[in-house]
């Protein structure tokens, strides 16, 4: 017998890609509307870090920090909404849409969690977590979602915490200009604790390998700041505690 | 406190214990990847030899074909592992990077062999049922090498792992998305285009005729779903274009056959590969 | 004559015949290539968990470095396989672009071992001896997952392999060459320049000013070795780029330092890293 | 105890390097020298390749096979010399630098070999193998050498192999300008054997695969100059015979 | 204490970046509207392609370019909604986003103009111009738009015009597998009267001189199919003119 | 006999192209005339350009700026030219040949403004506009153009812009070494009010992204120099309030 | 106090550079007008290069090449012009800015040189030089142009060589078109001879090494189209002897 | 019967390109002679750079210059001996072969002569040249050379300047951790008067445009330097005049 007597039946085979076609117009509607709903949570994530880079230029951070934390629930919100379009059990297949958006809240939600200890203000940060890293419940707590609405990833949660040293050494850079000189020595404190704290991690994967070794620089220029004052006993002269 | 001299037991802060904790979540997940890497470089490895072995001139008859489906069997007790492994739907689009790469050489394995043996690309449903179909290894053939060795996971917080099945029922599907039948598919063209070049000499069994008709209804296929754009199709362009290429190739071979009287005439005795060409 | 019908045995031409042995003096070495890159990629990951533990806070205390110390034995046991399947010279090289990326990481890990243990770069000798002498592992230790099978080599004419020892004597010494051991000190120098920059922030225990001059000797050294140019040195020159770009980080951090009083202030209560700074 | 007492003694690490750096040039030597004598054995492997090739422009192929006969020698005492250079046990660490010339040297050696079986006179190809297809114990014979002396790694010779088909096609080409109408069957079959051969291997290796690809051409091209004799009965019309 | 001395013109510099605001969020949203209108040519011009490119499969093309010819409107139609949304005399500016579009509605345009010419029957091609070569008109009449509600750039009438000869050439092969033996000729007589055309440009953009190189080959593989043909005198023996 | 049948189209072919062919030619020679004046303009922008870069290795800058104010005008005269030859609504089509030379021209006029203001004489910078911030108008009042002479596009001025604070921040750190610490407070403000100002608009344009990502570094920069000064009781301790 | 040391040398670097800018200008100023001479010799070449490819479509070359071979001298009198603009012995500094052109002339010289011989009449190929292979002075007898006034450098003539194959392969193929069968064959033995003797040179420089490897498909082309007339009995019998 | 018909002009074909083969082989043989000269000097110059890049750590710079100034005559007698195998006035055709070694002996001996200032000992610089800027004669000086037996293109002389200024500021670096506080002020001028220089010249030479724009960001980095200094009262209070 020939090998090929029956001919490949090029109607059925198209058939078969019809149906692809169609279930990937589907995907793709997920996918738009999963584009357009992270627009607007980028949106509400722009004007809450530019309020929160005020920071750098305001006296006293206390007023802004309250300001600040109203704008947290609409970038929850829109989070919620997003990964409400997510069909079951596919977060991980199209949370690249969003992925930035959530380490950048986690990013937001650390500094302010910090900023208000910094205050010696727990008030603000909520009584729970007294310490001064902000974990992923403090993250959920204000931008009012939990778990189950919001999935905050670990890695993106590491990768947005990475980001809070550089925005400490600048204010500390501006609060010595504004001669408040307590404040360098905390935020020394903060920095050193959160570099040993990823020191504890076996890190492969290269982007948070990456945010760590720059992390390096930012607890030099911390320690640099608090050596500044010390030398010209600007700061009381206990040794900085690390809160 | 950071520790000072070489012995002191180290105090570590609270901020550094709760570290410790993510450390963990991260180590099983970093565990599954490397795992699954290998086990996919493994597939990788089987589905090659039986693409090799399906291009070999006995390939067409009975009981290499056989001894070929044998092969194939031994990769779905590799697959069996990996779905074992990423057995809830989060971890199974969180590690597709890892698994991927060796399900689509699979895929491409299998549709050359179903081409060559039953003159048909396989629809998606057929995949599933014929070759993602996947019973629990015996112990004693499972290669010891592939035995993937699981890491007791401390903290199930993160490891959001669905209640493991009670009793291990015989047998598991792996779950076969349209991107991945896809890649499958074209990478089997270019075999495909293989075969019907091999034919066109007179020395294969296949019909570049008829092979040159089943790469152009592919390649319609593709275009048609490219056509509606969208992320995945990325993935699907690089594919399409390398597609073209084959169909090209397969193009000249009929049309210098066509010219020549149209007819592949085996140089050695006259085979009975005397099809009506048409399209 | 090619096969007619599917089971019709296939009568196979005198040149195919002899094609056949070729097949499988192919298939020894494609076997051998496939162990060693396994076995290879196996070392890669066990070494950088080595490199990633020695950046760790705690890693200078006795403890935690004869932790690390039994961790590289293990990648020894790995390697006495790797020496075992390539035990001839013509092996050796035939398969180095199998085996050198593994070798190269082991020895990152025992040059960063060895500087934060002794504080110098280990030499060629010390290396050889004290990382390269492999003991065979006890049967049950060895990790089944890494027993490399030996495919019985079917056609000994091709496979040059030397008499294999009478009494497999309890060690090997795997032959480091100078390329291998450049390759390893130069990928160490970017992890020397980690630990001298955690360093300088006052968080960790080694002296930036000494890890200048040590990146800067080891990159004269390169330098020495490229002026002479030639063949192998192609592979350096990215590395000898790459050291250099640590080199100026580190002399960056030395620099703010110097201008800052010179000396890295421990954030945390003042350590004694107060060392004269000199060069 | 501080972590770092003792300084890294600079001056034992320079010795190190100075080592390094001797035995660095040792091994530039060699590559020297072998590249030098390896561009003697091109030399010699163009002419015999120019004259070779001569086999399309030549009504009769015997003399021209004699003469080319004489040129393999010095190709195989050339790579003799480069061979005795090498180290003790270091073939692959330097083969890179003639492994090109070892391909080229079975090539040309298969194409003799072929070509004198063709001539239906098997005197030129030495009475042992009565195939036409060359081993690599022929390739030795043609350069009077032995496997001592000069080694030909397996994978080389098969690379060689697959440049014959190409020529083959070329010289079957200009035997139907010539009119001899009987060689272009039995040089099918020659590459359709030869083709076979190659389909029992596993090919792994990419270049061995890339040419094996090429070598389908060849085949197609050889079947079509037999059709083309067999439907203007150029050609006796017995089934070509694969020899 | 304020950090900066009170600056008279900070209040007046962000007044001035509001005006500047306002024209550049003005811009953007032209840019936006114009980029989602312009995806949606994307889609319909895939679309027409995929069944374009179904001639090379079809024993007749005669029903397909009805087909297809059905398929021009809606492009148009997108094209003359996008060019709507273009502020006055700013086409230059905003082009570059729909550019490609035009590009391809050419090049099927007159494909499908020279196709059917090439089957003999110029009716489909619309009466008024007999010539294989389609002109900007053609096109217009095709998308059923008119220069005023769509501006076709010449150089992007050119650039898709230098795509039809890779597509003819393959029409052409699949015709003679087909044993359509007369289109190569005229295939070929149609690509190089092109190619005489392009010559005469004096081609500075880069673009337009690659793809014009590019034409080249096709010109010299159409010749090679029509040499195939004639010497099987498998097609008509006459040699076409080509003035 | 004829290969190509007589095709009445092949002279129709040819006349569509001729007309192509002139149209081509117009084009090609408006390029090559702007390109040539375009030249012109960059020769007096780099003579603009080296004078004004000798600010930073002067110890004032007041006269170096009355001596650049001269060379503004010659450089708006070739605009003006370079605008003249481009065809009625075509602005945007040639505007890239010299859009770079805009962009300068922009730069420099708004580091001149701004370096006037920071020598507390607003004289030189024109009675009109008292904010450091340079506007369009003061670009025209310098180059002694006028918007229908010489055309700003927005997106021209905004990238100028953008590379005034990379040379305010050099300007302050020489300003230091030459122990005229009152400029960098005043630097900072500055840099600080037009970051802020940036950060309003919502940037599509990669290559405007590009640039406002990198002002974040000079922001930076400028604090840190503020900070030396203030640590070091160098600068007056008021610090400067950035509305 | 002045931070850097006042200089003497500061005002003697300036006058070295003086210098040097001046040198600088002078041979910007020779390359400038050397590249405006050259566009003129390529505009040139564009027409000659277009009437001599149409030596594919027309029944007989003959009146074709008298017509050329008038468009010949303007090139030389171009290339001439622009070798006078070259200072004195520095041909060489500046011959990549016109060499594609000298490259360009030769081509299209040894493509009419061949074609006249080819048409059996050598009268329009001037007596001198009987053989097909065109000599550096032919090329200077066509373009009216001596070694003095037109340096033609080796390379470049041998690489203007190289291209000439392709174009006869083209013209064999038109030929066999216009069923003038007896073309082929001398096109192929003047190929092959080409071939060989290119063969003879070692060959190192890359670009000649690359287009002297392209010309092995040409050869076997030309081959192809004698095998395809032999077979056919479509070109005399004699076998055509390359010597 | 022959193949090609007896081709009077093969014989002569080979004869024409016999003479070809002869002039051809001569240049390749200057060509191979001057690659393995300009070998012998890469292996000097790598030696000399080596010796001269240990600069950076050593404390003292005296006897290292000294010690480097031994190594530059065997370059400069190198640079001579290829010369002196250039053919008569093809100084140009050849001179891409070892046009790197002079950029980099130019750059060497520039870094030498301006080392040999900064150490505020001009003695080791030669007499004549008081200023920190080498000039071609200062290079001659060092090789032992003189214009007569090697040329320095002016091209490749200020290829070789640009790369001093990043050697300069990593040497500055490297001064402050040795606590050598009054270098960097003089780097600082003499890059400043060096940038200034070069901004003079009309830079159409893309590779050395590039260099050009490189040395903006050494000239940033030296005044930081300067900066760092002056801020911390470590180097000498006066301000260099940058004339
Ligand atoms: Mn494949
Ligand atoms: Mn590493």
């Amino acid at each position: 017998n020939t090998l090929f007597r029956k001919h490949a039946n090029s109607k059925i085979m198209s058939d078969v890609f019809q149906q692809i076609a169609e279930t990937f117009e589907r995907t793709n509607e997920v996918r738009e509307a999963l584009r357009n709903e992270a627009k607007e949570v980028e949106r509400a994530l722009r004007e809450l870090q530019t309020l929160m880079l005020e920071v750098h230029s305001r006296d006293s951070t206390e007023p802004l920090l309250r300001e600040a934390a109203a704008l947290f629930p609409p970038v929850g919100e829109g989070l919620a909404k997003v990964q409400r379009l997510v069909p079951e059990g596919q977060y991980y297949r199209f949370c690249g849409i969003w992925s930035w958006s959530v380490q950048q809240a986690c990013f937001l939600a650390a500094l302010h969690h910090c900023l208000s200890h910094l205050d010696g203000d727990s008030a603000t940060a909520g009584k729970t977590n007294p310490s001064w890293l902000a974990t992923p419940e403090d993250v959920h707590r204000l931008l009012h979602t939990d778990p189950s609405s919001v999935t905050i990833d670990l890695e993106d949660f590491l990768l947005g915490l990475c980001l809070v040293p550089t925005e400490l050494v600048r204010f500390a850079t501006n609060c010595v200009i504004r001669e408040r000189y307590s404040v360098p020595e905390r935020v020394a404190g903060f920095i050193g604790n959160l570099f040993n704290c990823f020191r504890r991690l076996n890190l492969k994967n290269d982007s948070l390998r990456k945010r760590f070794d720059g992390m390096k620089y930012e607890v030099k220029k911390a320690e640099e700041i608090v050596y500044d004052l010390r030398i010209r006993q600007l700061a009381g002269n206990k040794t900085p505690e690390v809160v | 406190m950071a520790e000072q001299s070489d012995n002191v037991s180290q105090i570590v802060s609270p901020e550094e214990e709760l570290f410790m904790g993510y450390c963990k979540v991260l180590d099983v997940r970093q565990d599954r990847n490397l795992r699954l890497t290998k086990t996919s470089r493994d597939i990788t490895v089987l589905s090659k030899r039986c693409i090799f072995a399906l291009l070999r001139p006995n390939a067409t008859c009975q009981q290499s074909l056989d001894n070929i489906s044998q092969q194939l069997e031994k990769v779905q007790e590799l697959l069996y592992f990996v779905c074992e492994d990423i057995d809830n739907s989060n971890d199974f689009w969180r590690h597709r990077k890892q698994w991927t790469p060796g399900l689509q050489e699979y895929l491409e394995a299998c549709t050359l062999y179903h081409f060559i043996r039953y003159k048909v690309i396989p629809s998606m449903q057929e995949v599933e049922q014929q070759y993602l179909t996947l019973r629990r290894p015996r112990a004693s053939t499972a290669d010891a090498n592939f035995q993937p060795q699981h890491v007791n996971p401390t903290l199930p917080q993160d490891d959001d792992r669905l209640q493991p099945e009670a009793d291990h029922s015989t047998s598991l599907k792996f779950k076969l998305t349209e991107l991945d039948y896809l890649l499958g598919v074209a990478d089997a063209t270019g075999e495909l285009m293989r075969l019907g070049i091999t034919a066109a000499t007179g020395l294969g069994q296949a019909d570049p005729f008829e092979i040159r008709s089943v790469l152009g209804t592919v390649h319609r296929g593709f275009r048609l779903v490219l056509a509606k754009g969208g992320y995945d199709t990325h993935e699907l362009n690089s594919k399409v274009d390398v597609m073209q290429v084959s169909l090209q190739k397969m193009e000249q071979m009929c049309y210098s056959l066509r010219i020549r009287g149209g007819r592949p005439l085996g140089l050695l005795p006259a085979s009975e590969s005397q099809l009506a060409a048409d399209d």
